[in-house]
C-alpha cells in the first residue's frame, strides 16, 4: 500500500523524536539531572512507530518499561513527558510517576508499566470495554521478548480470543531480556509461533522496517476493527544499548553492538528506503532532524528550569475521594 | 421491611447498578456459568449463587464467563474502568488473590498517583472470605489486611444483608478500586432489606450495640459473635459497645476513638491469623490517638499464627469464638 | 506393548479403588459424614492409573482438587486418605489438610492442591531437583482442561523446556471447568496443540481407555528419563459427576449424562477389553472388585470411629522450627 | 575484622553454603546473565551484583537463570525444595510479588501445616526491597508485611553487612521457607565482615544503642537512620535505645517488652505505608503485653498511605527521615 508524503514525514518525525529523546535522556542521566532507572528505546523506533500509525486517540495501548517510544508514537507530548522523567511537578505524571509510569489517557496511552506483562492483560480490559460499548478502535499491547513469558500475557492471550476482543499483542523482540537471549528464555526459541496455540494468527517482520512493520500492523488492525478478533505481531529489533542506562552489557560483545548500530538502524533505512524511491529527499528530512532537534533541546532545557513538586503534593492523587 | 438473605441483598444490588448504568458489567469464573456447555445457561451465577438470574435479564455480553485467569480477569476489569467501564470482577474466594494480586495492588490501586492523579479506576473485586466451610488452607482466608494496607485500595467487609446491599450500591457507584468481601458463612443470614436501591457512605462505623464499659471492634462474621458476646455479658453486668466499622479502608478511627474515650477499654476482633492485622492495625492507632483515654491493655481476639485447619475439630477452635471474645471483654472488664 | 496378567490386575483393582472410594466418599457426604469441598474423580480412572503405573515411588506427581485419582493410583494409603477427608486426627495429614490437600511424599505424591494451576510449577521444582541430583526419575503434574488457562501453567511448560526438565505435563480435559465448557475456556479448543508453540512434543488420547493412556505416557516418561526433556498429554474423559458433591449441573443434560455414564466407563470399557482378548476372567476381576469393597469399607468404618484432632494440634505443624 | 560491602557479604554466604552443600541451589533471572548471548557468561550475577563470581566457581547446573516467569521461579525453589534441595530463588524487586505470591503464601507457606507436619520445605527467597533509588511506584516498595503476617514464613530484614551474612547462612540452612529481604540502598554500605562462615539466630534483636529513656524498634534501612537520631539527641539529652528485632517473623517481643519495661515509650519505624504495616504489629502487641510499663503513646513513624513517588523530592519526604524520627522520640521523651 502507497503510503503518502504526509504519512511518511510523520513517520520519520516520530522515529527521530524518539531518537533524539533517548539521546537527550541518556546525556542527562550521564550527567546526573535524570533520577531513577530509564530505559531506552534506541533501535525499536519503527515499531514503535510502524504499530502508531495505524492507531488513532480512541485506540488504546498498553506499554513497558521500555515505554518512551510508544509514548512519542501515540503522540504524547514530548515537553510533558521529559519534564516527567526529571521528577518535576508539572511532567505529564506530577512527577510522580516517572520514566517507568508515564500515561496519558486522552490520547490513549494508558501506562508504561514498570510490571514485566502487567500491560497485556489491561489492553484486554480496553478492548472490552471498546467491546462492550461497540466502537470500532482497538488496543495494542506491547510486551518485550523477556516479557512473552510472563504467565499474566499467556492469559491475557487466551482471554482475548475467548471474548474475541479487538486487541493486538506486540512483541517487541529486541534480542534479549536484561541480560538473558530471547533464544534462551523462550524454550520454543519463536515467541510468534505460539499465537497459533493460543488460537490466534501471527507475523513475525523485521522490527528496523517501518513499512513492514505498518503493514503488518494495519492488517491486524483491520482484522480488529471489523470484529474479527485480536491477533500477534512481532517485531524483531536489537536495542542499540543496555538494558537500562548504565548496563555494563558484559552480554553482548562489542563487534555486535557496533554491527547492530551500524547496520541496524531504522532511520537509516528509512532515509534510504524513501530517498531512494525518491519519495522523500534528503533536504526535506535534515530539516526535521532540526526542527525535533530544537524541540528536544527546549524539552530538556524547560524540564531542568522546572520546579519539583512539594510536601503539599505528597498525599494527593492517591483517591478520587477518600 | 421484607426479609431476605445476604445472598438476595448482594444480588438486588448488581441488579439495580447494572440497570441503572449500562457501563456496570460482571465478569469472573462461572458468574453466568454455561457457556459453552449443553445444559441451561446461568447454571451458575457465581459458585454460591450469588449472580443468578442477571445474565438472563442483561445477556452475556455483560454478565462475562472467563476462563480460570485470574490476572486476565482483574486486569481486563482494571483496563475496562481505566477505559471508562465500571466493572465488577468476581475472584470467587479472595485466597486466589496470590495468582493476580499484581492486577491489583501494583495496577489498578496505583494507576491514580502514578499517573499524577488523571487516572480514574472505578473496578469493583468481589471475593468470599472467611472460615467455617471446613475449606481447608486455601479456600478460608480472609486475608482484608493485605488490601487494606494498600493504598489506592479501598477495602468493604459488611456484617449484616442491609449493610451488604447499600456498600455494594456505592462500592460500584464509587470512583476508586475497591476490594468488596463477602463472608461466605453468611450469604444465608436473614435480614430487613428495603426494595430499593440504597448506598451506605464508606468510612462510617455502625454501633450494633450501646455499651459504656468496654469497647469492641468488629467487621463482616464476627459482628453477629461480638454482639452475642454483649448480649452474654449484660447479664453478668458488663455493659459493651459493638462497633463496626464497615469498611477498613477508609477506616473510621474517630468513632472507635469516641468509643474509647466512653469505656476506657479496647478488645479488637479479627477473623485473621494476629501478625500484621487488622486488629493489630486498629489497636495499634487507638494506642497512638487514643492512649490517655485507655485504662486496660487492648486485647486483640484472633486467629492463631497458623494456616486455616480442614478438621472441623479444629476449625472451630481456630476461628475467634462467642466464648473468646466475651473472655477478652472480662478480662479487661476488671482492670 | 503387551502388559502382564498382574499389571492388568493391578490396573483394574486400581481403579476398581478409585471408583469405590469416590462412591462411598459421595455417599458419606451426603450423609452428612465428611465436610468441606469434594471433587470425585469418578469416569476419569483410567487417566490417573494409566499414567502412575507408569511411575515408580521415586518419580514424583502434583495434583489437583480432584486428587484422590491421583493418590489412589499412586499407592497412597487409602484408609489414611478416608480418615483425611473426614478430618480425623490420624488421618494422613493429622485432620489438617483435607480432600483437597493430601499428600504423601514417601510416596512420590507431592500434594493434592485447592489453587487451580497451583502444581505444575512445584512439579517443575521437583523435576529440577531430580535433574539436579543426576537422577533418572521423572515427575509429572496434573491440570484440568479449565486449569489449562492459568498464567502459572503456562509459565511452568516453559520453564520446563528450558531447563530441558524430566516433567510430563497432563492435561485431564473432562469437559468442564466448573460449570463452564472447555471449548468455552480454551480459545484455541485445543490443549494439547498449544505445547508445540512451548517447544514440547504432545499427545491426546482416549482418557476413557486405560491402555491408551498408558502407552502415551510411557513414551513421555522414557523420553524425560532419557533426559530429552519434558512432554504433554491430555486425556479426553468426563467425569462423571458435578464439579463438587452438590453441584445441580444445570450445565449439563441429563441425557448427556446417562451416556456418558453408561458408555464412558473405563472399569467397563477395560473389563471388555481384557475379558474380549481372554487376558483376564470376569471371576478374577469380580473377585477383585470383592477385595476392594472390603477395604473400602473397612477404611469408612474405621475412619466413622477415629478420634477428632484436639486443641493440642491446633498451632503444631507450621514451622519445623520457631 | 576485614571492612567488606553488603554486597559481598551476601556473595560470601552464598559461597560458603554452596561449597558446603550441593543441594543448594541458586535460580532467578540474570542470578547469572548472559544466557543464550554472544557475549560473556556471568554478565550480570544478579542485578546488582550479589550473585557475582558465583556461576563461575558452581556452574551453570547450580546457578540458574530463568525465563522472567516468576510464579515458575517461586513455584521451582518450593517444589525442588520439597524434593530435597535447599533452593534460593531470587524475586529481584520485592515489588514483584504479586505475579507469584499464590506459590509462597498458599503453596510454600503452607505445606507444613496442610500435609500433617510431613512437609521439609527448605527455600530461601531473596529480594530487594525499600526506597532512595527514585524508581517509582513498582520498585521501592518493602512489603515485608505481606509476608509477616503469613504463618509459616519466616522473614529476615538484615541492617548491617555483618547481619545480612549470618542471617542468609541461617537462613539457607533452616529447615522452614525464609524470606530474605535485602535493602537496596544498603549493599554498598560497609562494615566488619568475617571471612569464615557464621550464623545468627532468628528471633534474636540486636540492641544498637543502650538508652533509658525512650526505646525505638527499627529493621532494616531504618536501623542506621534510628541510630543517628538516638546520637542526635544523646546531646539533647535523651538517652535511646534502639532495638533492631532483625527478623519479623519469628519476632522477638520479649526484647521489646524489656527495654520498654526499661522506658515506658515506645517509638517504631518501618518503611511501609502505615495500615497493618510491621509498626502496628508491634504497637499492637506492647499496646496489650506491655501496657502496663508505658508512660506515653506508642508512636510510629512510617511511610504516608500513598504508593512510592517517583520524583526525588518526594520520596525523600515519603520514606521516614532522622528528623521525622528524632520528633517522634522528642514528643513522647517529654511527655
Ligand atoms: C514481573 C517483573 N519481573 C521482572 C522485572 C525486572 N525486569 C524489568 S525489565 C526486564 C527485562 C524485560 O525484557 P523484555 O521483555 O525483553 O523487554 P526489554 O527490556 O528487552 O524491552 C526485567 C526482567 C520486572 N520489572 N517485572
Ligand atoms: C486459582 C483458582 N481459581 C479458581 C478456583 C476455583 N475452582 C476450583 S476447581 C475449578 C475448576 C477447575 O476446572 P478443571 O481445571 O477443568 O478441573 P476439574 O474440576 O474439571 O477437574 C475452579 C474454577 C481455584 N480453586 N483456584
Ligand atoms: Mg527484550
Ligand atoms: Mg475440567
Amino acid at each position: 500500500m502507497q503510503l503518502s508524503r504526509d504519512t511518511l514525514l510523520k513517520a520519520y518525525r516520530l522515529m527521530r523524536t524518539i531518537r533524539s529523546f533517548e539521546e537527550r535522556v541518556f546525556a542527562e542521566f550521564e550527567r546526573g539531572n535524570i533520577p531513577g532507572f530509564v530505559h531506552l528505546y534506541s533501535g525499536q523506533e519503527a515499531s514503535a512507530v510502524g504499530v502508531c500509525m495505524n492507531l488513532t486517540d480512541a485506540d488504546k495501548i498498553g506499554s513497558t518499561h521500555r515505554g518512551h517510544g510508544h509514548c512519542i508514537a501515540k503522540g504524547v507530548d514530548v515537553r510533558g513527558m521529559m519534564h516527567e522523567i526529571y521528577g518535576k511537578q508539572d511532567g505529564l505524571c506530577g512527577g510522580k510517576g516517572g520514566s517507568m509510569h508515564i500515561a496519558d489517557l486522552d490520547k490513549g496511552m494508558i501506562g508504561a508499566n514498570a510490571i514485566v506483562g502487567g500491560a497485556p492483560p489491561l489492553a484486554v480490559g480496553a478492548a472490552l470495554a471498546i467491546k462492550t460499548r461497540g466502537e470500532d478502535s482497538v488496543s495494542v499491547s506491547f510486551t518485550g521478548d523477556g516479557g512473552s513469558n510472563q504467565g499474566t500475557v499467556f492469559e491475557a492471550m487466551n482471554l482475548a480470543v475467548v471474548l474475541k476482543l479487538p486487541v493486538i499483542f506486540i512483541y517487541e523482540n529486541n534480542g534479549f531480556g536484561e541480560g538473558t537471549g530471547h533464544d534462551y528464555a523462550v524454550g520454543s526459541r519463536d515467541i510468534a509461533g505460539r499465537a497459533a496455540g493460543f488460537g490466534m494468527p501471527a507475523n513475525r517482520v523485521d522490527g528496523r522496517d517501518f513499512f513492514a512493520v505498518h503493514q503488518a500492523v494495519k492488517e491486524a488492525v483491520d482484522r480488529a476493527r471489523a470484529g474479527h478478533g485480536p491477533s500477534v505481531v512481532e517485531t524483531v529489533a536489537k536495542r542499540f544499548g543496555g538494558h537500562f542506562v548504565g548496563d555494563a552489557m558484559a552480554y553482548r560483545t562489542a563487534e555486535e553492538r557496533e554491527r547492530t548500530i551500524r547496520d541496524d538502524d531504522p532511520l537509516k533505512i528509512f532515509r534510504k528506503k524513501v530517498t531512494d524511491a525518491q519519495l522523500l529527499t534528503d533536504e526535506q528530512l535534515d530539516a526535521l532532524d532540526q526542527e525535533v532537534a530544537q524541540l528536544i533541546d527546549e524539552s530538556a532545557r524547560s524540564a531542568g528550569e522546572a520546579a519539583f513538586p512539594t510536601l503539599a503534593d505528597l498525599e494527593t492523587d492517591v483517591y478520587v475521594d477518600y | 421491611m421484607p426479609q431476605k438473605s445476604m445472598r438476595q441483598a448482594l444480588n438486588e444490588a448488581l441488579q439495580h447498578e447494572m440497570r441503572r448504568d449500562s457501563k456496570v458489567i460482571l465478569l469472573g469464573e462461572d458468574v453466568a456459568g454455561g457457556a459453552g456447555c449443553e445444559g441451561e445457561d446461568d447454571a451458575y451465577g457465581g459458585v454460591l449463587g450469588v449472580t443468578k438470574g442477571l445474565v438472563g435479564e442483561f445477556g452475556r455480553a455483560r454478565v462475562i464467563d472467563t476462563p480460570i485467569s485470574e490476572s486476565a480477569i482483574m486486569g481486563a476489569a482494571a483496563g475496562a474502568a481505566l477505559a471508562g467501564l465500571r466493572p465488577v470482577a468476581d475472584l470467587m474466594f479472595v485466597d486466589f488473590l496470590g495468582v493476580c494480586f499484581d492486577q491489583i495492588f501494583n495496577q489498578a490501586a496505583k494507576f491514580r498517583y502514578m499517573f499524577g492523579g488523571k487516572a480514574v479506576t472505578p473496578m469493583v473485586m468481589r471475593a468470599m472470605i472467611g472460615g467455617g466451610f471446613r475449606a481447608g488452607g486455601q479456600h478460608s482466608q480472609t486475608l482484608h489486611p493485605m488490601f487494606t494496607m494498600v493504598p489506592g485500595l479501598k477495602v468493604v467487609m459488611p456484617s449484616s444483608p442491609y449493610d451488604a446491599k447499600g456498600l455494594l450500591i456505592q462500592a460500584i457507584r464509587d470512583d476508586d478500586p475497591v476490594i468488596f468481601l463477602e463472608h461466605k458463612a453468611m450469604y444465608d443470614m436473614m435480614g430487613e432489606v428495603p426494595d430499593e436501591a440504597y448506598v451506605i457512605p464508606f468510612g462510617e462505623a455502625n454501633f450494633t450495640r450501646e455499651g459504656k464499659d468496654v469497647t469492641v471492634v468488629a467487621l463482616s462474621l464476627m459482628v453477629d459473635r461480638a454482639n452475642q458476646a454483649a448480649d452474654l455479658l449484660k447479664k453478668e453486668g458488663i455493659s459493651v459497645e459493638v462497633v463496626d466499622p464497615r469498611t477498613t479502608s477508609p477506616l473510621d478511627l474517630d468513632s472507635i476513638l469516641e468509643s474509647v474515650e466512653k469505656t476506657g477499654r479496647l478488645v479488637v476482633v479479627d477473623e485473621s491469623p494476629p501478625r500484621c492485622s487488622l486488629a493489630a492495625d486498629i489497636a495499634a492507632q487507638v494506642a497512638e490517638h487514643g492512649f490517655d483515654d485507655l485504662n486496660a491493655p487492648i486485647i486483640t481476639v484472633t486467629c492463631p499464627h497458623t494456616p486455616s485447619p480442614f478438621s472441623p475439630a479444629l476449625e472451630d477452635l481456630y476461628m475467634p469464638s462467642v466464648d473468646r471474645i466475651a473472655d477478652a471483654i472480662r478480662k479487661v472488664a476488671k482492670k
